[in-house]
């Protein structure tokens, strides 16, 4: 039989005053099950907790409901009281006298009555209250972080600095990503690889910093604090521990015009490679589809000219597989290829370029050497246009969104161009200037005031080449919208920024949302912008949204401390608010069908499936399963499931329905 | 489809009427001026395309009647450059093609637009005779509605001289039945949908 | 019956609408007494049946609210509710429920007002309609079991 | 093979040519050209502008009579007819109550049976037939001009790549010539204004034969009848238009429907082509093309 002890809180005359609080008391008292009930000036008061502590241990009291204010407000509070008293605090309910009740109604009987009918309510359900333990999961104390460009550098090395294992995968043969591939950055015009590099080696160095490069994220299995990754490390065909990173299998390659990636095509490399002088690690990669002995069965001239025997044309592919407690995707962006643009000519002119070749250009590390030279012809190009919103906002062709920060990069492009050739005349073509940020304003109207850059509003309906100049056909739409036609002798597109093109394949091997435009998406967008739905996975830069480089620092720094402040405590422990798939006796085991309709409703991907199979190990029956630590207790597949075989602990189908009947 | 928008004086403005007559919504056009960029005609107009929307967009008192009375409207060659490239999907030639109609029914198209109008009905009334288009009658209706008696007289010899120009016309079997299209397509009002009247 | 008191019985999220409704209490907004609050984690736990069952308790009108969507606790939740609610509407207007009685709405911790606000008009609304007499007498009364689901 | 075929009224007068061409190279091919009974005018671009219903009950009754006539598909060599009828087709499609309205306005029923073929997609599906009877192959350099209605709008999708479309090119390679690459293959020539506007036909198309002996084309090649008025017909007005030291250059180059090159090549003699029917005389010698043909759609690599 149940023994609940129900209290009234007066609140002095925040409640007394509205509330019959002496009925409300009484009347309670008369409920079935109800064993004591009381009223009291102050509940939440030292000797108003002491009330209740006394009453649970001398009258056993099997539940408690405290009729007062919000549970909102002191539901911790009372909840601790009983379980200092030796009552499991989840056995413990508050009813709303005040806000929902005294605060908003008149005095009289009605309102009483209103209060009688909410602690009856509440009365109910705590009977079919169950006693509930706080879940507490282990911590595996590594993370893992996907993606070395400046979001997953700076993630690592918050980390690690915090005295955390970190395993950094990054795919390409060097970390570094987009930045090492920058000139100078805005808004200070800062050289990106001179603030870039000695990150890069930190990482290197680092002693709590495990580097796999050129490896790829296999599976990962697991829940928070306790996932299991697998981790394909590429064949490199180059035994790393014997390479000195000298370069005379590079300098002796048969293959020597491959486009280069790191220089967005302008520039060319070689089958054995290190992207970039400046990589990290700087050992090289034979790039096997381009390679003549992969090809062909012959060649073999790198072999030859190593001096340490260090390449390895039969090294395979290799599994890893590693316990962490914690994920960090920090996996980047991608750009629209000049291709993708029909009347910008199909990516057919060489001197149409993207933002990201321009970096090439002006970068003193790129194919030019720093010298703004036009790819057709290297000469240096005495008219230039920039095209802003090149695939941005362009919902019928291109991306919908705004791309964020080619209006910056586009002012920082001509700002450089015009340094760099002091007889040239730069143009950009813009819909609006988007320039929100710190000195960000500043920095457009530096390139309009003192460098003379001709800002054009309007877009360009065509470029076509005619004697060796690119026409680029606009209109000027705050001139009475005037055609404005440019002869240049190179255009750059201001590409949209999208995000990686296995994004999507990605988030589904970890099990998080994606928008979409396949960017990968936050648990909230204001108010848990580094965490995402499942649990211990967290987002940093690019690939969550467009962005630049200090919002991608600060938001590699947040994820960093949100896993730093994880792997702070032991064990995880949280409220037992989560579903749970009633099991029965055999041979009924459970009245779960295997339906999943519940694991299609769940989004935080709490659902797992779990097979019950006889004593010889025959599949009897496939159910569902609740993983509790990663159960955020929404109770939507409590609210479809059909056979009502999955509930919410606190807010069990029982403990509702029991509230509804008392009234 | 958009919102109504109300004139000063309360009075539908042209572009809800523009909505609910083609289903194109001159408030998707964020003004970037692509599409004049790209018109082959634009040099010509009095309005660019895309301030043909912008006025529709503001709906201020006379800017519709501006858009009704502009000879950009008659210009436009429904070529399609404007709507392939707008990166808001604005089908300006359908809404042009009803903004003309409009004009026509209030009876206030551009006086410069004359000759135009006038080659389009002359082409039209060859065909309400005889259901094909014939080339001669159509000149010879278009020259006397437009006196433009020399213009062209260079162009017929030339065709003629190459057996190129029919001189009677072409009358389908079924020319009888095309009339009563016209006649049916004629009696209701140009463009029912429009609802917004001014005074 | 000279004085016809509707009774409402609201289901509310724990995040948003229950805070609001704190809200207006903190804000000393007064609104009539007839509703009884279940508070629940989400408007996503929310299932058809429940709804069903208040009717039978004796409600006279049901009010149904949660967060803004977009703004839910749990990113998904309330997006599954709206999706449902819509299949809801069919289903109670199927079983025959008066869907005038049954309202929808979004109340975030921020709108203590519009809690008051819509409390009181489904009150006035539902106070014009009278007591919902034919609902529960088809599932047999009030204080019965809880209907068994399928 | 049988097409169903709508010749359009401009051939039958002004641009007789391009049909006369077309039946001689489709009776080559072994291909039966049968036109829709009782067919009538499409109602262009006047329809369009003045009455939106007549400009789809115009072509709703060709289309219906092609049903009617049981023809699956039908062959509209002219491009603005093309637009005029596959527009119809697409839009009466797509809007119940309207085909409901329109087919109440013809007296006649229409189901959509009939697909619309523009002259590209017809001659490039029976190119398979062409290299056995290229007997004279068209050894010049041409510019590929397709105009508005032959690559818009997108959603009749006529030609693959809409801002540079290859179909023609890749036809005319077919019967041994070298399209060039330029600017102006879907740039307007003024359309329907001809008559009506004929400065502004003038100074579009200018600029389009301009650019086109500029980059060095022999003869330029169309697909339209309109297209073809307003770069031959009215070619006096062009010379007028263009810059006076230019005006000789512009003077003499051909242009020549599609159907009239794949004629030539075929050894047809120039008369049953309707080449005598120019404006712009066609003479042009039998010279093998002086540069290697590029692939369009090629980078300059
Ligand atoms: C033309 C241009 C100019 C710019 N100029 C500036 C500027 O001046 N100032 C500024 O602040 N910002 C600038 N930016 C923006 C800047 O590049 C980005 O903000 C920044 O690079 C984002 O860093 P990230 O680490 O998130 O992504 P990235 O730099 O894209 O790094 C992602 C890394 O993850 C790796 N990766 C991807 N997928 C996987 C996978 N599945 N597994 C393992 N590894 C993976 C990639 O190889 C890459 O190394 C510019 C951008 C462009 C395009
Ligand atoms: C009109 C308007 C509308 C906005 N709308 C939005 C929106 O829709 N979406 C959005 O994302 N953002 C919006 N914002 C921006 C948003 O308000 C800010 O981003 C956010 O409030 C910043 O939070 P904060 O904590 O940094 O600063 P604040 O909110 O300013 O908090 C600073 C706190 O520090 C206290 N304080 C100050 N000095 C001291 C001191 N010396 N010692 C101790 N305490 C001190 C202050 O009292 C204050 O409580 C809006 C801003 C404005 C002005
Ligand atoms: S428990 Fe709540 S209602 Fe009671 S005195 Fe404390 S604050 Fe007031
Ligand atoms: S074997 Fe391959 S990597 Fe080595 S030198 Fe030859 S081509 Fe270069
Ligand atoms: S030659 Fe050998 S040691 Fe030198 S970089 Fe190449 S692989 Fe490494
Ligand atoms: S940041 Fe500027 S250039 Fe880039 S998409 Fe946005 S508005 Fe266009
Ligand atoms: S919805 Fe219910 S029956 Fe279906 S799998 Fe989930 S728990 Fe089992
Ligand atoms: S309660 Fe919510 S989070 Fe938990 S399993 Fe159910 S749907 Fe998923
Ligand atoms: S191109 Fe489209 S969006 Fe741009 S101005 Fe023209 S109609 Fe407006
Ligand atoms: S359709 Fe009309 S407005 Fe559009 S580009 Fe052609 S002529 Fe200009």
């Amino acid at each position: 039989m149940p023994r609940i002890g129900v209290f009234i809180c007066h609140c002095g005359e925040n409640i007394g005053a509205t509330v019959d609080c002496a009925a409300v008391a009484q009347a309670a008292g008369r409920l079935p099950g109800v064993v004591h009930a009381v009223d009291y000036k102050y509940m939440c008061s030292d000797p108003g907790q002491s009330l209740i502590k006394e009453a649970i241990r001398e009258k056993r009291l099997t539940g408690v409901v405290v009729g007062a204010c919000s549970p909102r407000m002191h539901e911790p509070t009372f909840r601790r009281a009983c379980a200092e008293a030796g009552l499991n605090p989840f056995l413990c309910e508050m009813a709303n006298l005040r806000e929902h009740c005294s605060w908003v109604h008149e005095k009289g009987e009605v309102t009483t009555q209103k209060a009688i009918d909410l602690v009856r309510m509440l009365v109910e359900k705590v009977k079919r209250n169950r006693p509930l333990t706080p879940i507490r999961v282990p911590i595996t104390k590594r993370a893992l972080v996907l993606g070395g460009g400046i979001a997953g550098i700076q993630a690592a090395l918050d980390i690690a600095n915090a005295g955390h294992k970190v395993v950094l995968v990054e795919r390409d043969p060097s970390i570094g990503g987009h930045m090492a591939q920058l000139s100078e950055t805005f808004p200070t015009l800062d050289c990106s690889q001179c603030i870039l590099t000695p990150r890069m080696v930190e990482v290197a160095q680092h002693p709590n910093i495990t580097l796999y490069t050129y490896s790829e994220l296999e599976s990962l299995d697991g829940f928070i604090g306790n996932f299991r990754a697998t981790i394909r490390k590429k064949a490199r065909s180059v035994d790393e521990s014997l390479c000195t990173g000298c370069g005379a299998c590079i300098q002796k390659c048969a293959q020597k015009k491959i486009p280069s990636e790191f220089n967005a095509g302008l520039g060319r490399r070689t089958a054995i490679y290190v992207p970039f002088p400046q990589a990290v690690p700087n050992k090289p990669v034979i790039d096997r589809a381009r390679c003549t002995y992969y090809k062909s069965g012959r060649c073999k001239l790198c072999e030859k000219a190593c001096p340490t025997k260090a390449i390895r044309f039969d090294q395979e592919d290799e599994l890893v597989t590693i316990d962490v407690g914690a994920v960090v995707v920090a996996t980047g962006y991608d750009v629209k290829p000049t291709s993708f643009f029909p009347e910008y000519g199909y990516g057919e002119y060489k001197d149409v370029i993207t933002g990201l070749q321009f970096e090439r250009l002006a970068s003193a590390s790129g194919p030019t050497l720093g010298e703004i030279r036009r790819p057709s012809d290297n000469e240096v190009p005495k008219k230039i246009v920039f095209i802003a919103c090149a695939g941005s906002r362009d919902p019928a062709k291109g991306i919908h969104y705004c791309s964020k920060i080619c209006c910056m990069y586009t002012a920082k492009h001509a700002m450089l161009y015009s340094h760099k050739v002091h007889d040239g005349q730069a143009y950009v073509f813009y819909m609006d200037i988007r320039a929100g940020g710190k000195m960000y304003e500043e920095f457009v109207r530096r390139a309009v005031e003192e460098d003379h850059v001709r800002y054009v509003r309007g877009r360009v309906s065509r470029i076509y080449q005619k004697d060796g100049k690119l026409i680029v056909k606009g209109v000027d739409t705050l001139l009475n919208s005037r055609p404005v036609e440019v002869e240049a002798d190179l255009v750059v597109l201001a590409t949209a920024m999208t995000a990686q093109p296995d994004a999507e394949e990605l988030a589904q091997k970890l099990k998080v949302s994606y928008d979409g435009d396949k960017f990968l998406n936050e648990a909230h967008p204001k108010l848990r912008p580094v965490e995402m739905n499942t649990a211990g996975i967290f987002v940093a830069g690019a690939c969550q949204a467009p962005k630049d480089i200090p919002e991608t620092v600060a938001q590699a720094s947040g994820a960093a401390s949100k896993v730093a402040g994880m792997f702070s405590r032991d064990e995880l422990s949280r409220e037992p608010v989560v579903a749970v798939v009633n099991r029965q006796p055999p041979p009924v085991w459970s009245t779960c069908v295997g339906c999943f309709l519940c694991e299609t409703a769940c989004a935080y991907q709490a659902i797992e499936r779990e097979e019950i199979r006889g004593r010889d190990g025959s599949l009897i029956r496939t159910i569902a399963k609740v993983n509790e630590s990663v159960c955020q207790g929404c109770g939507t597949c409590v609210a479809l499931c059909r056979s009502k075989s999955i509930d919410l602990q606190g807010y069990t189908n029982e403990q509702v329905y029991a509230e509804l009947l008392a009234l | 489809m958009s919102a109504p928008v109300k004139h000063a004086d309360g009075t539908a403005g042209l572009a809800e009427a523009v909505a609910a007559a083609t289903g194109e919504s001159v408030f998707n056009c964020y003004q970037c001026g692509k599409c004049t960029a790209g018109c082959p005609l634009a040099e010509e107009m009095d309005l660019a395309p895309n301030q043909v929307l912008r006025l529709l967009q503001l709906g201020q008192p006379g800017m519709d009647e501006e858009v009704l009375g502009s000879l950009s409207i008659w210009l436009c060659l429904t070529c399609e450059q404007c709507s392939t490239r707008c990166p808001q999907e604005v089908d300006i030639p359908k809404i042009t093609d009803w903004l003309r109609q409009e004009s026509q029914r209030r009876g206030v198209a551009n006086k410069k637009a004359k000759a135009i109008l006038a080659f389009h009905k002359s082409f039209l009334d060859t065909i309400r005779r005889g259901g094909r288009l014939h080339e001669v009658g159509l000149i010879t209706t278009f020259k006397l509605r437009t006196w433009r008696l020399f213009q062209d007289v260079l162009v017929a010899p030339k065709l003629l001289a190459r057996g190129k120009l029919s001189i009677l016309p072409h009358r389908i079997e079924g020319h009888a039945g095309v009339k009563r299209i016209f006649e049916r397509c004629e009696a209701e009002p140009a463009n029912p949908a429009h609802k917004g009247d001014q005074a | 019956m000279a004085e016809y008191e509707p009774k409402i019985i609201a289901f509310v999220c724990n995040w948003c609408t229950y805070a609001g409704a704190d809200l207006t209490g903190t804000s000393r907004i007064h609104y009539a007494p007839n509703v009884r609050v279940v508070r629940l984690p989400c408007t996503g736990r929310i299932d058809f049946m429940l709804i069903l069952q208040a009717f039978g308790q004796g409600a006279d009108g049901v009010i149904v609210s949660g967060c803004h969507p977009g703004d839910c606790h749990y990113t998904a939740g309330n997006f599954h509710a709206r999706r449902r609610w819509m299949l809801f509407r069919r289903l109670l207007d199927f079983v025959g429920v008066d869907m005038r009685r049954v309202t929808f709405s979004w109340v975030s911790a921020a709108e203590g007002a519009k809690w008051a606000e819509l409390v009181n008009s489904v009150v006035a609304d539902v106070r014009k309609l009278g007591p919902y007499e034919e609902f529960p007498q088809r599932l047999g009364g009030p204080g019965q079991k809880p209907i068994e689901v399928a | 093979m049988r097409f169903g075929f709508f010749p359009g009224c401009s051939q039958e007068g002004s641009s007789r040519e391009y049909q006369e061409s077309l039946r001689e190279v489709a009776s080559r091919l072994g291909i039966e050209l049968a036109e829709i009974p009782d067919w009538n005018c499409c109602g262009a671009t006047a329809a369009h502008t003045l009455n939106h219903r007549l400009a789809l009950a115009l072509p709703a009754r060709t289309l219906a009579l092609a049903e009617q006539a049981g023809l699956d598909e039908v062959v509209v060599p002219c491009s603005a007819c093309y637009n005029r009828l596959a527009g119809t087709r697409h839009e009466l499609l797509h809007d119940e109550a309207l085909r409901q309205q329109i087919t109440d306005i013809i007296e006649m029923n229409w189901h959509g049976a009939t697909r619309i073929l523009n002259v590209l997609e017809w001659l490039n599906r029976v190119a398979g037939e062409l290299p056995g009877h290229v007997s004279a192959p068209f050894g010049h350099r041409v510019a590929c001009y397709y105009g508005c209605y032959l690559t818009r709008p997108k959603a009749l999708a006529a030609c693959r790549r809409i801002e540079d479309p290859i179909e023609m090119d890749e036809l005319v390679r077919a019967v041994g010539a070298e399209p060039i690459r330029w600017a102006y293959k879907v740039e307007c020539c003024g359309a329907g204004l001809s008559v009506s506007r004929t400065e502004s036909v003038a100074r579009l198309s200018e600029r389009i034969v301009s650019d086109a002996v500029e980059r060095g084309a022999e003869a330029i090649v169309v697909a339209c009848p309109m297209c073809h008025t307003n770069l031959d017909l009215r070619r006096d007005a062009i010379l007028a238009a263009a810059p006076p030291g230019g005006r000789s250059r512009l003077a003499s180059i051909p242009v020549l429907y599609i159907s009239q090159v794949i004629g030539l090549a075929m050894g047809v003699s120039p008369r049953p082509l309707g080449l005598h029917r120019h404006h712009v005389p066609v003479r042009l010698s039998a010279a093998p093309p002086s540069v290697a043909p590029v692939a369009p759609g090629e980078g300059e690599e």
